[in-house]
Parts: structure tokens; sequence; C-alpha cells
């Protein structure tokens, strides 16, 4: 096809390499496809799972003259270079998800993972208060890998979360469910029973990693009793619903932030504002909720649930 | 089995390499296959076999033609191939390399007692001394060449056709092999003989056919002609062969520029002598004797627990085998195909790879001089090459040959061990090459030469050592020199009574 | 004289044939050392017989391996072709209701994959590494595709019993345990016994050789390429019981450098020819170890790469005796 | 009669021999035309020094993969070693203040890089892909444990001149693209007028004759370790300049696959002993092309896997004249 003259939006996200990355992609086409279908302009959509390929779709699409970017950067500040070729080009740009330090884009969007980690640190506190007016309450962490997000919300509970919380051991998922069902059963399977039967709570970044953590414990034939009593994730996806009707294991609890792959919609909104020639705030910060055995159900109904799974 | 090729064409983009040959052979006969280097012979056996197709012409077997010839192909129709360039997957044992792509198996399994027996069986017979059970990449060239060779006896064949089977072979284990040969021929087999050492063919052989230049030039009975006029044939011009060193002062000097003093390797022991300046001598030994090791130990490419080895300039240290190159060692190896070539590479590259080790000093390449480097080898060696940019697998296995011999000509190193150095060199090059070596010792250089042919030996040494069982069992001097004799070193005489 | 020299000889070849041939239990045997230094509740039942757990569904995957890896090819394809085939299981599962249709599913799906890239490799003419770099890159982006983005999950009616699959035991004996020995027993046998193991070997060893010999090259290729695509089938029906949902992005990510790493620290040289299936199995067990001493000894988790490697390199250099 | 026959002969073997030495020119211009055609504007010259920009970074790599290929080796480390040493890097600039320092200190860690793989797979005689894989594990790991999962940054003063690097022109001329060509011919050059890149080629080829032609092989494979770990340096030192942050856990990943996918598509035999240099420089642009269509044409998100291995596996057939 040739040229044409309708205006053209693009928009750059990572590559699906997990969960909510994918279901993430899924939204954010849907939604650049309904707009421009309805207003009549054109976009390009592009995924990479690395900072200089997805430098590369920036400049790549920066070539063909849009009228705005949508930029969700693999890790923020990698993309600072790319990201101000496109102001330099006076061209609009939404950055989502991430942050990109001592750099002012036109607008700024994203879920706040300072606040989940904060949140559940309070969530944490609250829970455990009984123990932790006795002692120490030892917890299991499980990152989703090494990266700034994850970092935040470890960060956000470390602020909150009491003093006597005591970490014994970090793993790194890299976000995946059978990393961490394997992590959990080598640790059920190496540790004594004292250190096993130490274990309170478990902290992760991620529903995912919570689905592996619960089918290793599941599968937990030794002769510890299993003394965990919270374990969080973030997403609060349809399987963490389930888990909340039945997990399958008796005494434990979960709690999770509604991080929803449906957010990259408000990016791709903003952006069609600002195509629109419409002033932006320079910030947004997508609110987050916490979802318990309490209040899932409501949840469920709720018409953020309902666009996740609109699709 | 009666085989005709009729009319068969072939050619490798621009190089014609069988023009219109016609070629047939009875049931029960040896037909000796004769032709320079280049000439076609492989070509023509690749195409009988199937290796693959002919641009025209047929194959014509009992009276029907067979189209598409492949090498499972000609396996069922009972003809055998033993390549010229071995062809053995080293990983593999002996019995599963002999019996690969006609397994004795049933359901897919294989019956590895039944295999192992019977490759031991053929082994044994053919007086190898081999083990079925060994790793082929274990054996030294020669086994390597006889389990080749066992491999095609080892079903019932009805036409075996040998490419230069013998390269690597001793004068007894060449016996062995006439014996069977002769046997199977009673029963009906055929075979066609592709050998350059003409003393064999006429030993051997019933017919001829010679090539020339991939055209059909003469076919007839054995019996009709002599060496002299089967030479002449094959290189189309008169040909007077003499002996090289008869008549011929001495170059022998008195300078010792190689000492070899109580080396010892995995193979051998205590091996001592001295090479002078202008002096050729020849090492030989059957397979097992440790020849094959000793030569490339004497390079620095093989481990050495004990023993000097030194130049004019005192002890070797043998660090690599570049700082024996610089030393002015050069060694021409044995096994072609496995410890010569290269072979994605140039003919000229092959040609140039010693000189750039030892002696290239410039920070490029030239193209020029590597040309004029190969055109200076071309020339002294005769060697059949369309473009020196040509990959050097596109030349015949004897012109490969000459372009590895070229390799190190080029490094102009005072001494030279040439290990098996005209394995399928031509009749008509073999002699120049000898008068190459013989000229090479006028000029003051110490040679080096392990060999197993007894002509090339009297064409060649000053000195004859014959190793057995890993040592020198005696040194047999010019005039002492004798096929018999040597057989005789070699199986142990002299050693065994002690 | 002779005598004691030649004694002496015989046992140092004894020596030498051990370590040659022997050479991967030697650093298996190291590791596991370590692993009970580091921790010596390693050797409970519960945690050995965990160690083959984990490594199944890998360790099927580098049963296929093995196989295409002493041919003298590679292919980079497993993890995509595990996610993709069960993915597509979990939709059929979930559609018949049916475990063994969703096996046979799984199965003829992974025949197929391997079809796929054992025709391109032959008929085609492309390096194996190529090609698979492409199915590699496709069926990723073919079940992501249908599952855009979201998650295959089994059925809540199925769950327990598909979970079963995996999960359960037999006489004390985790299925998944189980499965693996019977992979690794018949992978031995067919490359040990049969015709089809020593073509593959000799193809891994001089193609042209194998060639002259009458071996249909190709077809031996693609039956390799079918053998490890059937066993990635399996694999992706066993892993879809184990987590029984499947991330379309992520399922399998990294299987086929966990698959050749298996191989390879298990003495199969990468140029083909040679190879043990036994060096592969605890090739595999050598990886599981490694990851559960680095959890036993509390490595901190941006360590653990170092730590891994170097474990790796120490183990490899064990086997090399000197020459 | 036989001058015609002739004359068609000669152009017969003149077409073999472009499709022979040339085929990469064939796919590579093949694809120029599908993107030409997907959208006319691909001819414009920002667009085709963007081309070239992109593909730097890896393509330098490349061409050091080029040359451990076609020794017959492999190099998995690459992306690790990237994101090593410009991590690294960063950290030397910020604290030194001076480019010329980090792009010093760049070359010399990836010199050392380099020579920890060659010494590895040349002294303790172990597989290049066992040695990379473990390198390429430690070093990411080691950046991990150093950046603590926060990114390196340049520093706020450095920042413009620093970035300027990568992004400024010459003449109007990208840097990043006279970096790339520079490379290529450097690398050309050697591969194909100095005798090191002969010796190359010959272990490549032929080992054991290699070795007997008196090639200090151990040496040579180190050579080509370090030769191409130093153009990791430079690469890591151009990344780090065009990103100006650069983080650790994702920096660099997947690298290896793409330098080695760019030299095989470029015509490089994965068994070693030939290659060419001019394959692998149309390889990655080659790479490169295949994504901007992508873009340009909108494939959906989830079907770019699936294109890009089918039009792999489509330029690499083309390459393969029938024989
Ligand atoms: N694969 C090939 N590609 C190109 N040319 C070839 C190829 N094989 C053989 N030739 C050419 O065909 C001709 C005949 O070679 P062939 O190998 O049949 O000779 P030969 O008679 O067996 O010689 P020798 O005695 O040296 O083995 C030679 O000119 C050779 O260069
Ligand atoms: N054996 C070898 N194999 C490959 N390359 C080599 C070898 N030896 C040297 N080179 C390369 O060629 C260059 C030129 O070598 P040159 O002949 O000058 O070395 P030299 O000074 O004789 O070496 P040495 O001091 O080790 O004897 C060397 O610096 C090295 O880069
Ligand atoms: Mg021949
Ligand atoms: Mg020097």
């Amino acid at each position: 096809g040739g040229k044409s003259d309708k205006p053209l939006m693009g928009v750059v996200t990572p590559a699906a390499d997990h969960g909510f990355t994918a279901e993430s992609i899924r939204h954010g086409e849907a939604q650049v496809k309904k707009l421009a279908a309805e207003h009549g302009f054109d976009y390009r959509y592009m995924t990479a799972d690395e900072s200089g390929e997805q430098s590369n779709a920036v400049e790549t699409i920066l070539g063909m003259k849009p009228a705005v970017i949508v930029l969700w950067p693999v890790t923020g500040d990698e993309l600072r270079s790319a990201a101000q070729s496109v102001t330099d080009a006076g061209v609009p740009l939404i950055i989502y998800d991430r942050f990109i330090e001592g750099f002012t884009p036109t607008a700024e969007i994203s879920g706040d993972n300072v606040a989940i980690g904060e949140g559940a640190g309070r969530y944490f506190n609250n829970y455990f208060s009984a123990e932790l007016a006795r002692g120490r309450v030892n917890y299991l962490e499980f990152k989703g890998d090494s990266s700034t997000v994850p970092m935040e919300r470890t960060n956000g509970f470390l602020s909150t979360a009491s003093k006597n919380f005591n970490m014994v051991q970090s793993f790194v998922t890299n976000w995946s469910q059978q990393t961490s069902m394997e992590q959990m059963e080598n640790y059920l399977n190496t540790k004594s029973v004292a250190e096993i039967e130490s274990i309170q709570a478990i902290f992760t970044h991620d529903d995912e990693i919570v689905f592996g953590i619960v089918e290793a414990l599941k599968n937990y034939h030794g002769p510890a009793k299993i003394n965990i009593k919270l374990i969080n994730g973030v997403s609060a996806g349809e399987g963490f619903m389930a888990l909340f009707e039945n997990s399958g294991l008796t005494g434990v609890d979960f709690m999770t932030y509604t991080f929803s792959p449906s957010m990259v919609r408000d990016a791709i909104d903003l952006g069609y504002k600002a195509m629109q020639g419409e002033t932006l705030q320079k910030s947004y910060k997508i609110p987050t909720e916490m979802i318990d055995k309490t209040n899932y159900k409501q949840y469920m109904q709720s018409e953020l649930y309902k666009v996740r799974y609109s699709l | 089995m009666i085989l005709e090729m009729k009319n068969i064409s072939k050619s490798f983009g621009p190089v014609k390499a069988l023009k219109n040959v016609s070629f047939d052979v009875q049931a029960g006969e040896i037909h000796g296959l004769l032709g320079e280097n280049g000439a076609g012979k492989t070509t023509l056996m690749n195409v009988l076999a199937g290796t693959f197709p002919q641009d025209s012409g047929d194959i014509v077997i009992d009276g029907t033609v067979i189209h598409g010839m492949t090498p499972h192909k000609s396996n069922e129709m009972k003809i055998r191939f033993i390549h010229q360039e071995l062809s053995l997957c080293n990983d593999l044992r002996v019995y599963q390399n002999m019996f690969l792509g006609e397994e004795f198996a049933s359901a897919g399994f294989v019956q590895k007692k039944n295999e192992m027996d019977r490759a031991q069986e053929v082994l044994d017979y053919m007086n190898t001394g081999i083990d079925a059970g060994a790793l082929v990449g274990d054996l030294e060239t020669a086994q390597k060449q006889l389990v080749e060779i066992a491999r095609a006896l080892l079903f019932k064949s009805e036409i075996i056709i040998m490419d230069e089977p013998t390269t690597a072979l001793n004068t007894r284990e060449i016996e062995n092999l006439f014996v069977i040969m002769r046997q199977l021929k009673n029963e009906g087999v055929s075979f066609i003989y592709i050998s350059h050492k003409m003393p064999e063919v006429f030993e051997i052989c019933d017919k001829y056919t010679v090539l020339r230049d991939g055209t059909f030039i003469q076919s007839g009975n054995i019996s009709d002609i002599d060496e002299h006029q089967a030479t002449e044939l094959l290189i189309g011009k008169t040909f007077v062969a003499a002996n090289l060193k008869d008549g011929q002062p001495s170059p022998v000097g008195s300078d010792v520029l190689l000492k070899v003093d109580r080396l010892t390797g995995n193979s051998f022991t205590d091996v001592s002598f001295a090479v002078r300046k202008g002096e050729i001598v020849v090492i030989t030994g059957l397979q097992g004797s440790g020849t094959d090791e000793l030569a490339t130990a004497l390079f620095g490419a093989s481990p050495i627990k004990n023993g000097t080895i030194s130049t004019r300039q005192g002890p070797l240290a043998m660090k690599n085998i570049r700082h024996v190159m610089k030393s002015g060692i050069a060694m021409v190896p044995r096994n072609r195909k496995e410890r010569g070539i290269l072979p994605d590479l140039t003919i000229s590259q092959n040609n140039s790879m010693a000189y750039f080790v030892a002696k290239h000093r410039n920070l490029f390449i030239s193209k020029k001089t590597e040309r004029e480097r190969f055109a200076r080898n071309r020339e002294k060696m005769d060697i059949k090459a369309g473009s020196e940019y040509d990959p050097i697998t596109s030349l015949s296995g004897g012109n490969q040959q000459k372009v590895i011999l070229g390799k190190w000509l080029e490094l102009g190193a005072d001494v030279y061990i040439m290990d098996n150095p005209t394995q399928g060199i031509d009749v008509g090059s073999k002699y120049a090459i000898y008068k190459l070596i013989n000229e090479m010792a006028a000029q003051g250089k110490a040679v080096i030469v392990f060999s197993t042919e007894f002509p090339e030996i009297y064409q060649l040494a000053d000195r004859c050592l014959v190793m057995y069982k890993g040592q020198i069992n005696t040194v047999l001097e010019r005039q002492d020199l004798s096929e018999v004799k040597i057989m005789e070193y070699s199986t142990g005489t002299g050693r065994e009574a002690q | 004289m002779n005598v004691p020299f030649l004694k002496n000889r015989s046992v140092k070849d004894t020596w030498h044939n051990i370590t040659d041939n022997y050479s991967h239990w030697l650093s298996f045997i190291i590791l596991l050392i370590v692993a009970v230094i580091v921790n010596p509740s390693f050797l409970s039942w519960s945690n050995l017989t965990n160690q083959f757990v984990q490594g199944a569904v890998v360790g099927i995957c580098a049963m296929g391996m093995s196989l295409v890896i002493s041919a003298g090819m590679i292919d980079l394809s497993v993890g995509s072709s595990v996610a993709l085939i069960s993915g597509l299981g979990v939709t059929v599962l979930n559609s018949t209701g049916s475990i063994l249709l969703c096996l046979l599913f799984c199965l003829g799906a992974g025949l197929i994959v391997g079809f796929i890239n054992g025709i391109l490799v032959t008929k085609g003419r492309i390096a194996p590494f190529i090609v698979t770099l492409a199915t590699m890159s496709a069926w990723r982006s073919v079940i992501n595709q249908l599952g855009q983005g979201g998650p295959f999950t089994v059925s809540r009616e199925l769950y327990a019993p598909f979970r079963a699959i995996a999960a359960g035991r037999f006489l004390g004996i985790p299925h998944l345990m189980l499965f693996f020995i019977a992979v690794t027993i018949i992978t031995a046998v067919i490359m040990g016994k049969t015709k089809f193991g020593t073509y593959v070997y000799a193809i891994g060893s001089n193609q042209q050789a194998a060639r002259l010999s009458g071996i249909g090259v190709d077809r031996v290729k693609t039956l390799i390429f079918v053998y490890a695509g059937t066993l990635y089938g399996l694999s992706a029906f066993l892993l879809a019981s184990r987590l029984t949902s499947i991330q379309a992005a992520s399922a399998g990510n990294g299987y086929e450098m966990d698959a050749i790493a298996a191989v390879a620290i298990g003495g199969t040289s990468m140029d083909g020819g040679k190879g043990k299936i036994i060096g592969t199995f605890l090739g595999v067990l050598m990886l599981r170890i490694i990851s559960t001493v680095l959890i036993m000894a509390n490595v901190p988790p941006f360590l653990n790469g170092l730590v891994q490697g170097i474990i790796i390199i120490v183990a490899v250099l064990a086997q090399n005796r000197k020459k």
C-alpha cells in the first residue's frame, strides 16, 4: 500500500513474555484499532522485548511522521534517548507504566507500583498484628525480575511493612509460574521442618507467581506442617478469583492488587487526545485497588473486571 | 554379473570429467582401470555406484539398463565400492562401520553379537589383527584402509570396486589381499581395480582399460602388454623410467641435520637415528609398528615421553608444530583426507598454508604472490586444476596430494619428513616426484620418507630403517635393500628369536 | 620384566576407559556430594524424587534433543513447540473432556511439528539452526495469537483428574519420574540397540560416509525430528497437567537451552557422532541439582547465574580427563 | 555449431557462479523489493540510514560472531557480555567524566571477556557452547548483582555529549552507520586478506589438518574470542550511548541469537570453514528490513513472530539454488 494522508498513531510496547504483557498487548491493540476505525486515523503497533529493539521501533515509526507515539518502555531510562528523539521531532509522546527519570514527555500514565507495595505492607502489618506484637514474622519473597517495576513494589512494601517482618529467602522467578513452582518445591523439599514451619507469609509481585507457589504447596507431601497464612499477588485476574473460591489449601489467605492489563487502553485514549491537540496533564495515575476474600465478589461485578474480560 | 557402461559423460561445471566413456567387466574377472591423475577413474566409479548421476550414457547390468542409480541401489545389486578417500565414521566401532547401512537386524534391533562375530571373522580371514569392537577413530591409517576392504568382503558381492585400496598398505597386507581376491574371483566375483602401482596391477589384473583426460583410450588383456607399454598408454607419450639413484654420485654429506635420540612415544620406544645433509632415510614397517606415530612425533604433533630430537642448532624444544617448522622441519602427513586437506578452502589457500605459518611476514596476503606460488607447484608437478580459486575438493585424489606436497615444498625446509608422500599419485608424476626428492637431497636437504612401497623405497633410500613393534629392528644400507629383507625384518625376524 | 609393565598398562587403560566412558558419572557424583555437604537432607526420598519430578518435563525434551545433537543438528524450537502443543492440548481437553484424546492430540501435534522441522531441513536444505529458529518464532506467535494473551486453563470439572497425571504417584513414585525414566530407557534402547540409532551416530560422525553407505540420510534426519517432536508433545501434555494452566507467552520459555545444556553437560559432543543417553539423563539431573543447591545454600538471587555458570564449568572440567 | 553451445554454457556457469557466491545478495534484494512494495518510502535516505543505525549494535557483534562460527564454534555470551560491559562502562563514564576512558574501558573489558571464553575453550578443552552458556549466565548475574535491579544511567552532565556519539551524524551519515561499516570493512579485510583469516577458515574446515599445518589452533581460537569480545565491547559502548541508560536485567537480551541468525542468514555455514563477512553484513540488514516491514505492514503484534519465521525460511530458501 502507498502512503495514506490519515494521521498516524504509533504504539510501542514490550513483547508478550508473560501473562500481563500478553494480555496488555491484546487490550492495547483492540483499543487502538477501535479508535482508529471510529476516528479515521492510521496506526502502527509494535512490540519488542528489549530496549535496543524498542528504540528501533520508535525510530522506525518516527520515520513515518506520526501524529503521536504511545510508548510503554521495557525499562524507562533505557528509552530516554529514543523518547528524546520523539519530542525533539515535535511529536507528542505518551509514556505508559514506566518513568524516564528527569525526562518530561507530553504525558505519563501508569499504575501505581509503589502504592501497591506500600498497600501490601500495610495489609501485612494488619493481618499479622498479633504475631508482630509477639515478635518476628518470617516470610519468603518471590520477585518478578530485577527491573524497576518489581523493585518499586518491593521498596514500597519495605517502606510500610513492620520491621518485624523477616525475609528468610528471596527468589527471582522471571514472572514464570513454572519457575516459582520449582523454587517453592525445592525449598519445601530441602529445608528442615523447623525452617519450613517458621514461614508465615509469602510476598510476591504477580498473580502468576502465586499460582506456581500454590501448586507447589499442594504437591508437598513432607513431614512439616505448613504455617503459611497469607500470600499476595498483583493483577487480580480470573485465576486469582478462583483461589478465593477454592485454592485447595486450607488456612491460607490471599490478597492481590488490581493491576489490569486493560489499563493500557487509558494510555491509548490519552494518545488520541494528544492527537486531537487537547492539552493533557503531565501525569496520570491509574488507581489500584486491594482485593481479598472480603471484596472479590463485588470486584468481579465491577466495570474494571468486565472490561478486562470483554475481549 | 556382466557390467557394461555405455557412453558415459559427466561434467562438473566447465570440467568434462568423462566424455563418452564405455567400459565393461565380465563375471569373475579382475579389471584394472588405469589412467593419470584426473583421468576420470574415480568419477566413472562414482557413477557406477550411484554417488552422483551421469549426464548421459547407460549403466547396463546383465542386459538391463539401470536408471537412477543410488548408493543404496548399488549395494542391493551387490556392487561394493571401496572409496579412494577413507570414508568411515570415526565415532563408530569397526563392526558398526562394516555393517553400516546393511545391519544384521530383526525388527530394527541390531544383532550386535552376530555382527561382531562376522566382522571379526572377516578381519581375521584377512589377517588384519584388528579388533571388530575397536573405535575406528583410534585406528591407524593402514588399519582404516583394511577396514574399508573388509567391509566390502562382508557380504557376498558380485562386483567389488577398489579405488586405490592399497595406498597405505604394506607388501604383506597387499599379498593377503590378493590371495583373497583370487579366491573370490574363482567364485565368480568381479573386481574393478584402480591403482597407480603398476606391479600390483600386473600381478592381479586380467584385463585393463585406460582412460586419459576423460576419454576411453584402450582396453585389452593385461597379458598383452607390459608395465612400460601401459605407462606410455596412460600418459600418452614416451616414458623413460630409470633408477634415479643408479650411477649418480651420492650427495650425502657429513653434517647431521636431524638427530633423534632414544625417542619414546605411546607406540614406539627408544628410537635413535641421525639423518645427514643430502641423505634420504626411509622408515618402513607394518601397521602397528609405530611408524604412524613416529612420523607425527618427529614433527611435534604427537606426545613424546622421552628422548630428544635435535637439529644443527641443538635439541628442539618441541613447543608446538610451528616452532618445529621454524626450526627448518617440514612434514607431508599421511591420510590426505583427514590430515592433509582443508576441504572448504581453495586450492591456493591449501597450497599456501604452511608458508603462511612459518614464513609469511607481511601484514596482508598478496593474491599475486599466492597465484605465482601455485603456478610454480602446478608446473613442477603437473597439477591438473582449473582455477586456483576452486575448492581443493574439486581435484582428483592424486592432484590433491600434489597440492599438499607443493604446500610443503614452498617452505624450503632443511629437513623433510614425508609420510607416504606419493599416495594416489600416478606413475608418471611419481617418477617426477622421486626426481624432485632426490634433487632436494642433492641440494643438501635431509629427507625422511615413511613408505611401505618397495619400488618407492628403492628409488629414494640411502638407508632404510625397518620398524617392528615400536622399535627399529634393523637398518639396511642401500646396497642391502631388497623387498624380501624388508619384509622379513618388518615381520620380526631377528627379534622373536631373542 | 614385561609382566608388571603390562599389568600397569592395563590398569591404566581400564582407568582411561572408565574416565572416558563414565566421565559424566564422575561430575554427577561430585555434584551430588556437594549437594549433600550443603544440606544432608538432600538425600531424603522426597527431595530425590522431587529432582526427577522437576527434571521430567525438560528431561523428556532433552531425550529428543540428544538425537538431534548426536546427528550433528540442533533444535531451538523446543520451548515454543511445547507452548503451542500444550496450549492447544488444553483446548482439546476442555472441549472433548477426554484426557486420552488430549494425550493423543499432543503426541500427534508433536509429531507434525517435528515433521515440519525435518522436512525444512532435509527437503529445503536449510541449516537446522535457521529452520528451528524460524519455527521457534512461528509457534510462539501462533499460540499467542490463539490465546490472545490469556492463559489456556483446564476447566474446573477436569482439573482434579487431569492434575493427577503429573501430581500423582504410583507405589510412592511420582508419575513424572516414571515417565522420565521410561522415556530415557526407550531412547537409550533406540540409540544403543537399533539400526536407527547407529544411523543417527553415523550421520553425526560423517554424513558423507553415511550417505555412501546407502543410508537415507534425509529420511533418518526427518525421523529424528519426528521422534524429538513427539517427545515435545508428551512433554507438553505433562506440562499442561503439572501447571493446569498454560500461559502462551511464557510456557516452555528457555526449554531449548536447558535441553541443550543437559545434553552437552551429559558429555554429548555438539559436533555430533557421539553421545550417551544416560549422560543426558544425568545432565538433566545435574541441572536440577544445581538449582536445588542454589536454593539450599541461599545464594543471593542475583548471584545464582554466576554460581550456576561456575558449577557448569567445573562439572565439565571434571569430565575432561587430561590427555 | 559449437559456439552457441559454448556461449550458453558459459552463461549458465556464470549464473551458477553468481548464485553460488552471491546468493546472499539474491535474498537481500528480494527482501528489499518486498519492503519497497509494502512502502515505497522505504527507499528514502532517512529510512535507509535508519536500517544501518538500528543494525549497528547487533551488527558489530555479528561481525565477531562470524569469526567464531567460521572456526566451527559458537558464542552464546554476546548479550550478557554487552550488558556487563555497558553497565560497567556507564559507571566508568560517570565516575571519570571521560568518554575516551569509557571507550577504552569497554574495549578492554571486551577483550578480557573474550579472552576468558577463549582460555576456557582452549586450555579447559570445554565445548564453546558450554563455556559461553556458562559465561552468559555468569555475566548477567554479575551485572545484576552490581546494579541490584536498578539501571546504570549516564549522569546528567554527560548525557548530551555522550548521547551524541550514537545519535550524531557526520556529513549527514549517522555515526552508528559509519561504525558498523568500518567494523565490517576491517573484519572483511582480516578474514579475506590476512593469514589470520585464512587460519580461522582452516580451523573450521578441518581442525586436525590445520594443526598439522602448524597453525596454533588454540592460539587462533583464543584470538577469535578476543576479537569478538572486543567488538562486543565496542557494541556495548555504542549501546550505552544509544540508550544512555543500561538496565542490567534486560540490556542486550537476545543479541546472541540475532547475531547468530544474521551470520546464518548471510550464508555462513554453521559447521565452520566457510563464510562471507559481506554475507553477515547483509544478514544484519535483512533482519532489520524484516522488522521494519512488519511495522510498516502493520502485522498484528502476536503474528509478528510467525511472519518473521516465514520470511526467514523463504529468504534462505531463495539462497539455496537447486543442485
Ligand atoms: N566434485 C568435483 N567437482 C569438480 N570437479 C571434479 C569433481 N570431482 C572430480 N572432478 C574433476 O574431474 C576430473 C576427473 O577426476 P577423477 O577424480 O575422476 O580422477 P581420477 O582418475 O580418479 O584421478 P586420481 O588418480 O588422481 O584419483 C578431474 O579433472 C577433477 O578435477
Ligand atoms: N602458531 C601460530 N598460529 C597462528 N598464528 C600465529 C602463530 N604464531 C604466530 N601467529 C601470529 O602471527 C604473528 C606473527 O608471528 P611471528 O612469526 O612474528 O612470531 P614469532 O615472533 O616467531 O613468535 P614466537 O615468539 O612465538 O616464536 C604473531 O604475532 C601471531 O599473531
Ligand atoms: Mg581417483
Ligand atoms: Mg615472537
